[in-house]
């Protein structure tokens, strides 16, 4: 009973169940609005979202993971940062360069064995990814350079440059990268694509690969990093109170270039999984148009509060009602309703503040009650001490 | 010289909007709320107002000028109406201001195909217009020599609007009772409070104004390049938010700013048209980096002091200290 | 239970795009739609969540499901998909437009071939549509011309070699020396940039830009009135969408699909063939009654196209040169801006 | 009687405290009201309830005998009601004149009225020869320069009762001399004054009367003809609180802080110069630098910490000079620091408690493997610290750091920062809002500490605490330092002229 307390009063928690409060409060305004534009399907589409991922059976969920692999990534970019007290913004230029160098690599470099392969080439897009976010890092921290516009910045560069390097003769060498008759990337050697492994037979069908356990894996070890390590700790210091961190003597500038290379990386990774998935997963399309996994990553990373497991569930979460959309075609709804029920869910997920106090009232009725008794007799307390400092 | 006039003509087209939605960023983050959702808030103010348009046009109601200038009275309350949900969070709940505003990112492109599919009888998502509203010589002005080649051909209401904005906006800030108490909440919201300044109110008027600038920046962003919107104003608000930077919250370095890249952009989108450039043989990849990478370089020599808002970004608690 | 739909049976499923892109996805669509509404048959199209192999044949899946009984998919990129789908769905029939059922794998130096009898793969002669545009304008007093294409997929390059072609044609035959800038914008949207560079073609001299790119036309479109010169649509009729359209480089997208669905339900479903669409079935060409010529007449086009159809000359295609600045031309000054 | 403003029975109280007891005060037309009490004694508070930043629990204000109610500062404005604040509200980047019609401008057709309103000010600058630049930026001016934009505030807006918090800590002595004659041509003119002050001399020379508050308690309002200085210091200190501790003599060892003749300019807004500070720490003794707020205090702790550069001069630690040396560097030799503001430098406030109290040690290899932090060694430390130093929170050392009060926040520094074991503790004002046991509890820390042979360097503005603990006091002001004593040998009325600058005495180094 006591631990159950202590698991209810614990703001990882309450945390947690603020963001259920809002998605139920983002669902339900979704409904409203499949109720108002179409009220005779609005039930069963409803109940179409509501199964998600389910609706495809097993395949389903493997889709479900599988769509899950970049957001979460981007996610993760976008949340560490936010741990560190930094915005960035430049998550979809870090995703496209390593993308592109993943398949790069996955293309050229054809005569390395197979698990060989695809890890140098995961290593060579988080490096990549790691780079691009370099900058705007050493731009911040030696020249107050704010890193949201020199990101949104780099995400223009890193997109051109890398449809520049694509088509560039240079690279037009067999085995080229550059798919001319389709405008997409060649297939990458089979030996750089990921293997499915157990997935392949639990989810049969699906595109799903050993991407979605290597970016749980990733988010855990995230985890891990912020909560467990040294360097996890001077990075969050130094994003939650940079003059309590500079008073403790952590080096602030070393913090923010580390911070935003490690996002880069993260994102850069992301792309990597994406763009390894073989033949029946993404190719990437050489169009001059930011990648929105980029952004995506964003509303994940806010609605999973910017805790890397939570990120895991959300990235999860938004995968599963996004297939959910994909069945909803079936009726006469259009998919973006699924956008809007986002955009409804991260909303109201603002009210953070509002929906932890009312769960806190909810759960804590009694003891808020205890904590008050608390307070008055510190209050008395005092007093009382004051009047006998007074009269001796 | 004809070129010049070209680039000069062109640059109106990536200024403006710019220009305005930067403005619009101004006075939401001069007042003290930092606005990402100038995107969001620029897709729905083009998607009412160029609705509103395809209507009109297609019901044979009016056209020309005075459909351009309702349509921009359409952009402008759709964007600021929007905008309340960005204000409410922002400064009613003491929300994180960067979670409402990418809340209203996500929203709008689904909300504008969402309207566009459900509404249009075609049920399609692009929403067509007929460019009626291009002024090819502005009377009189036109024929002025120099002035009214750079300036006063091939010209839409709407860039003058934009200049007109740009002086309000500036007269606004700097010469009104407005403006004053207006950027003293963006930066010591217990100084305004302390001198009877209602802050909440004053970001309010901020951020509706924002809303409103941006909304206009939708329309204005679609009008001269295309003959439909599609739910989309292709990052420009996000580049609204980097000039806005760039211009370090100051109406006429944000005017410059936004000359600045427009003329970037112009130069790297049209240096195929210009001889001297093509005959380079630079590749049009490097063109379009070129206003990305030289925004990069200007910041690094611009960006030691920054001149943010103080208060930027905080919410203002009434009572606290 | 749910309430078993009536279903859908009549499915289109685009490749990202959507249906109403005003070009190739919409003239697909509205050959589904005509066919649907004047025979009373279910109809609907799909979207799928990204471009991939899996998530088409996931929309495949979906449509099956829904009581699909014929599937139009517009585009190459459901080559792969269909020759895995074909056999998986036997009793649905597709209509692959743009493409021919292979099994995408290039190592070999050409994927596998297979066109099962439930499925028609559909290309269309582009350079056939693309040269007669060229011709025409050239034809018709126009000797500085831009060809602006989205994304350099194999359609809009044929478009773009024939294109090329004709002008140089035209001008041999006429004995002067034309000027093509010549250009692939990156995308199917219309943006500022596209306008840009449009803008920035008339006010060099261009007269008149072919616009191949889905909503890249708009922008050329918008370009085009502001400078107060011409353009050329595509795919479709477009010469509703803007007053400079002198013509449009068409290919019969509804017909075609209204056609095939109408022998399918017929019972006459060419399954199995790779169609060729082209001039000697009348699939390309211009649409003379709203083209917006000043002398190029109704005879000159009949003429043409006569040649055309008796193949009395080859026309370059996406085969013929990797680059359009290796294309072989003589009175062309080719402008290839990369 | 004829009394401008009444405020009758005022309670007002924060979370766990009590600020205004049942205060009563009655201010006359034309007269200087000043209002004396030690730190958080809660003039700042009663000031603000009767400019409506506060709404009072209990109690009712009334003007010119009826009664008002104020519930923000416009209304207070309208009632001729007017504040310069003890941090002063000016917007950096507004000029003077801006600053000065915020809130009250008048407009022409829609925009600014500037030029009538810097005739005003102009007017009024020379009329109470309030020297400013109607256009210089804020952040430009000196700090008495910004304190006069503050009184020209209220004279612009015809302000009939003014109140100044603490108006004289920031200024130079002849600022001070200066803002007297100005208050008094003020109530001359008719305005009726209330000031804030610690400073005694300053009340003997402008003041009418005087209303002394105590722990939230209003002690007596006084004539200040008819008493004496050290009466009125009694009243506001009041009888001794029996917290004299047995601390012994001290045991000077050898010197663990050497600060020479340490100099900084004054680069930001509101940073004290530092003139030529020079003095010494040694092992087993525990120096106390006395002051008035404002006098250069927080300066010499940064510069002696390193969060601040210096412009001059040397800091040694054990002999070593630390003057180049890193935050880091400076704790590895041994020096410890207690920080003035808890929120900005002492506490990440969404850390665990458990985080904060490893804040300087994480990286030691006793709580860290390989860059793993050894999270259950830190949670016993922690729970160690929590025990030790009665800290209390709701849920021990998980409990976030934000959530806890102000006094227990305050003591986890305290324990960190003891629990360090430095070579020289610097502790600023390291009893700050702790009650009565917790101040005993931490006075007997340090003096343990210094009796172990540590050296100490308490920078405090609580003469009681100075006069208790310290074996040697360095009397600190407009940042130099003006005299050193023995704490035997002085009192506290005296110390008080010193901290003042009424004193000033050749001071032997070290
Ligand atoms: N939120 C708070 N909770 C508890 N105590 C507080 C809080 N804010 C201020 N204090 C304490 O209130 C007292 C007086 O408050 P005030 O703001 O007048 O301080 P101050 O005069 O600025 O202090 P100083 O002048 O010494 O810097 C100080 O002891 C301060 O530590
Ligand atoms: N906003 C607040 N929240 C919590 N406690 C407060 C607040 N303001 C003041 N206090 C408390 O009220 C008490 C009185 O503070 P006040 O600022 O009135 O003191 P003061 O007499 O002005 O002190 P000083 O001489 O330092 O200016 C202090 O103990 C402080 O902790
Ligand atoms: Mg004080
Ligand atoms: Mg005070």
């Amino acid at each position: 009973m006591d631990k159950l307390r202590r698991i209810l009063r614990s703001t990882g928690f309450v945390n947690a169940s603020s963001s259920v409060l809002a998605i139920l409060v983002g669902l339900v305004f979704g409904f409203v609005i499949m109720l108002i534009s179409n009220p005779a399907q609005a039930i069963q589409g409803f109940g179409i979202i509501l199964k998600g991922g389910f609706s495809g059976g097993a395949r389903g969920i493997g889709q479900t993971l599988y769509y899950a692999i970049p957001i979460i990534m981007t996610g993760l970019s976008v949340g560490f940062a936010f741990k560190t007290g930094l915005f960035n913004i430049g998550a979809s230029g870090q995703f496209t360069v390593g993308a592109f160098t993943a398949i790069f690599i996955g293309i050229k470099l054809n005569s390395l064995p197979a698990p060989l392969h695809w890890i140098i080439a995961l290593l060579g897009a988080m490096l990549a990814g790691g780079l691009w976010a370099l900058i705007p890092g050493l731009f911040k921290a030696y020249l107050n350079v704010n890193e949201v516009i020199s990101s949104i910045m780099m995400n223009y560069i890193g997109l051109f440059a890398v449809n520049y390097a694509i088509k560039h003769p240079a690279l037009k060498t067999a085995p080229t990268i550059f798919d001319t008759t389709m405008n997409l990337t060649s297939n990458t050697a089979p030996t750089s694509i990921l293997p499915k492994s157990f997935l392949s037979y639990l989810f049969p069908g699906s595109t799903v690969n050993i991407g979605i356990i290597i970016a749980i894996l990733i988010a855990v070890f995230m985890y891990f990093v912020l909560n467990k390590t040294t360097f996890g700790y001077e990075l969050k210091a130094c994003g939650y109170n940079k003059h309590a961190s500079q008073y403790a003597g952590i080096s602030e500038k070393r913090s923010i270039v580390l911070s935003m290379v490690i996002a880069g990386a993260l994102s850069g990774l992301g792309g990597g999984l994406v763009y390894l998935s073989g033949p029946n997963g993404r190719r990437y399309k050489v169009l001059d148009l930011l990648l929105a996994d980029g952004f995506a990553g964003i509303p994940v990373a806010l609605l999973g509060l910017n805790n890397p497991l939570g990120i895991i569930f959300a990235g999860i979460f938004i995968a599963f009602i996004t297939i959910g959309g994909e069945y909803l075609q079936s009726l006469d709804f259009v998919v973006e309703i699924i956008d809007i029920i986002t955009a409804a869910i991260i909303f109201f997920s603002a009210f953070a503040l509002v929906f932890r106090g009312f769960i806190q009232k909810m759960l804590k009725a009694e003891e808020l009650a205890v904590s008050l008794d608390d307070n008055h007799s510190s209050l008395r307390r005092q007093n009382s001490g004051k009047e006998t400092g007074g009269e001796k | 010289m004809g070129t010049i006039y070209f680039l000069v003509q062109q640059m109106m087209t990536f200024s403006i909007p710019l220009l305005i939605v930067a403005l619009g960023g101004l006075f939401s983050e001069r007042s003290g709320v930092v606005n990402i959702a100038l995107e969001g808030i620029m897709i729905i103010g083009g998607f009412s107002s160029i609705l509103f348009i395809n209507f009109m046009q297609k019901m044979g109601v009016f056209d020309g000028q005075l459909l351009l200038i309702c349509a921009v009275l359409i952009a402008v309350i759709s964007g600021g109406a929007f905008s309340l949900l960005h204000a409410y969070a922002a400064i009613n709940m003491n929300a994180d201001q960067t979670i409402s505003g990418t809340a209203l990112n996500t929203f709008a492109p689904a909300f504008a195909i969402y309207g566009a599919r459900m509404i249009q009888p075609s049920n399609v998502q692009q929403i067509t217009f007929n460019n009626t509203f291009r002024i090819a010589s502005v009377p009189l002005l036109g024929d002025i020599p120099i002035i009214g080649n750079l300036l006063f051909k091939q010209a839409y209401i709407t860039t003058y609007i934009g200049f007109a904005i740009l002086i309000a906006a500036t007269i606004l800030l700097y010469k009104t009772r407005f403006g004053l108490r207006l950027r003293a909440c963006g930066e010591h919201p217990q100084a305004a409070d302390s001198v009877g300044v209602n802050v909440y109110k004053m970001r309010y008027f901020g951020v509706l104004i924002s809303g409103m600038l941006a909304g206009l920046g939708g329309l204005v962003f679609v009008v001269p390049t295309s003959t439909n919107f599609n739910a989309t104003v292709a990052g420009y608000g996000f580049l609204g938010i980097a000039v806005l930077i760039f211009g370090q919250w100051k109406p006429i370095r944000i005017f410059i700013a936004s000359l600045f890249f427009g003329l970037m952009k112009t130069i790297s989108s049209s240096y195929s048209g210009i001889s001297l450039l093509l005959q380079l043989g630079i590749n049009s990849y490097i063109y379009k980096m070129v206003p990305y990478i030289a925004t990069l370089i200007v910041l690094a020599f611009t960006s030691k002091r920054s001149q943010a808002p103080r208060a930027l970004g905080q919410p203002y608690d009434h009572g606290g200290r | 239970a749910k309430p078993a739909p009536k279903g859908y049976e009549i499915a289109l499923i685009t490749d990202l795009g959507t249906i109403d892109d005003k070009s190739f996805n919409q003239g697909a669509w509205e050959g589904v739609v005509a066919y649907a509404k004047a025979n009373n048959k279910t109809h609907k199209y799909y979207q799928p969540t990204e471009q991939s192999n899996d998530a088409y044949l996931a929309q495949i899946a979906l449509a099956v499901e829904n009581g699909a009984k014929i599937i139009v998919t517009p585009g190459f990129l459901f080559e792969v998909p269909i020759y895995i789908a074909q056999d998986e769905f036997p009793n649905v029939s597709f209509i692959l437009l743009d493409g021919n059922p292979n099994d995408g794998d290039w190592s070999a130096g050409a994927p596998t071939f297979k066109t099962n009898k439930n499925v028609v793969g559909v290309t269309y002669a582009e350079h056939e549509s693309g040269y007669l545009a060229g011709y025409a304008a050239v034809k018709d007093g126009y000797t500085q011309l831009g060809f602006m294409g989205g994304m350099a997929v194999p359609a809009v390059v044929r478009f773009g070699y024939g294109f090329v072609q004709g002008i140089n044609d035209a001008a041999k035959d006429l004995g002067v020396d034309a000027k093509l800038m010549y250009h692939y914008t990156g995308g199917f949207d219309a943006t500022p940039e596209a306008q840009n560079l449009a803008a920035s073609w008339y006010n060099a001299g261009t007269e008149v830009i072919f616009a191949c790119g889905g909503a890249v036309g708009f922008s050329v479109f918008a370009a085009a009135e502001a400078a107060g010169k011409k353009s050329i649509g595509v795919d479709v009729d477009q010469s509703g969408e803007s007053e400079t359209i002198i013509t449009s480089s068409t290919k019969s997208l509804a017909p075609g699909v209204e056609l095939l669905i109408s022998q399918f339900y017929a019972g006459k479903f060419p399954g199995g063939e790779n169609l060729v669409l082209d001039a000697s079935n009348d699939s390309v060409g211009l649409p003379m009654e709203t083209s917006r010529f000043k002398t190029f007449s109704q005879a000159d086009y009949d003429a043409l196209y006569a040649k055309l159809k008796a193949k009395e000359f080859a026309i370059f295609t996406d085969a013929t040169a990797e680059n359009a600045a290796g294309l072989p031309v003589t009175n062309v000054q080719l402008t290839v801006v990369e | 009687m004829d009394y401008v403003i009444e405020m009758l029975g005022i309670t007002k109280s924060f979370p766990g405290i009590l600020a205004n007891d049942n205060i009563t005060l009655q201010l006359k037309k034309g007269e200087i009201h000043a209002l004396l009490g030690e730190n958080g004694a809660g003039k700042s508070t009663l000031m603000s309830v009767l400019f409506g930043l506060y709404k009072p629990e209990l109690g009712i204000i009334k003007k010119s005998g009826v009664e008002v109610i104020i519930k923000n500062p416009n209304d207070a404005n309208e009632l001729g009601i007017g504040m310069v604040h003890q941090h002063f509200k000016l917007v950096h980047n507004f000029t003077v004149l801006q600053n000065i019609i915020l809130g009250v401008e008048t407009t022409v057709r829609g925009f600014l009225e500037m030029e009538a309103a810097r005739k005003k000010v102009i007017a009024l600058s020379e009329q109470y020869g309030l020297k400013v630049d109607p256009d210089a930026l804020v952040e430009n001016i000196t700090v008495g320069m910004q304190q006069r934009v503050e009184i020209l505030k209220m004279l612009y807006r015809d302000n009939e009762i003014l109140i100044f918090d603490e108006p004289t800590a920031v200024l130079t002595p002849q600022e001070i001399e200066d803002l007297m004659a100005i208050m008094r041509d003020l109530t001359k003119e008719g305005k009726s004054i209330l000031f804030i002050t610690h400073k005694l001399n300053e009340i003997k020379a402008v003041a009418d009367r005087c209303t002394v508050l105590r722990k939230g308690k209003c002690i007596g309002t006084i004539n200040v003809q008819d008493t004496t200085k050290e009466e009125m210091s009694e009243m506001m200190v009041g009888r001794r609180i029996d917290l004299t501790l047995d601390k012994g003599e001290a045991n000077a060892g050898e010197p663990v802080l050497e600060v020479r003749n340490l100099v900084t300019a004054s680069r930001e807004h509101g940073r004290k110069p530092l003139k030529d500070i020079s003095f010494t720490v040694r092992r087993g003794e525990i120096v106390c630098i006395a002051g008035i707020d404002g006098n250069g205090q927080s300066e010499l702790a940064y510069a002696v910490t390193g969060l601040m550069q210096i412009d001059g001069g040397q800091v040694l630690i054990n002999g070593q000079d630390v003057s180049k040396k890193s935050i880091r560097a400076r704790n590895l030799s041994g020096l410890a620091h207690i920080p003035e503001d808890r929120h900005k430098h002492g506490l990440i406030l969404d850390y665990t408690l458990e985080d904060n109290l490893i804040l300087k040690q994480y990286f030691n290899p006793e709580y860290q493997k390989h860059g793993l932090r050894l999270l259950p060694k830190i949670h016993s430390y922690a729970e160690g610290l929590i025990e030790r130093f009665d800290i209390r929170s709701g849920q021990g050392a998980i409990t976030l750091t934000r959530s806890m009060s102000g006094g227990n926040q305050q003591k986890a520094i305290v324990a960190r920062e003891i629990d360090y074991n430095p070579d020289i503790l610097i502790a600023v004002q390291p009893t700050r809002g702790l009650d009565v046991g917790a101040i005993e509890y931490i006075h007997k820390q340090l003096i343990a500490q210094r009796n172990s042979g540590k050296a100490i360097l308490l920078i405090s503005l609580e003469l009681d605490e100075v006069m208790n603990i310290s074996d040697r006091i360095l009397v600190i002001y407009e940042g130099s330092i003006v005299g050193e004593f023995n704490p035997k040998d002085i009192t506290v009325q005296e110390l008080g002229l010193y901290m003042a600058g009424s004193k000033a005495r050749e001071v032997n180094h070290g």
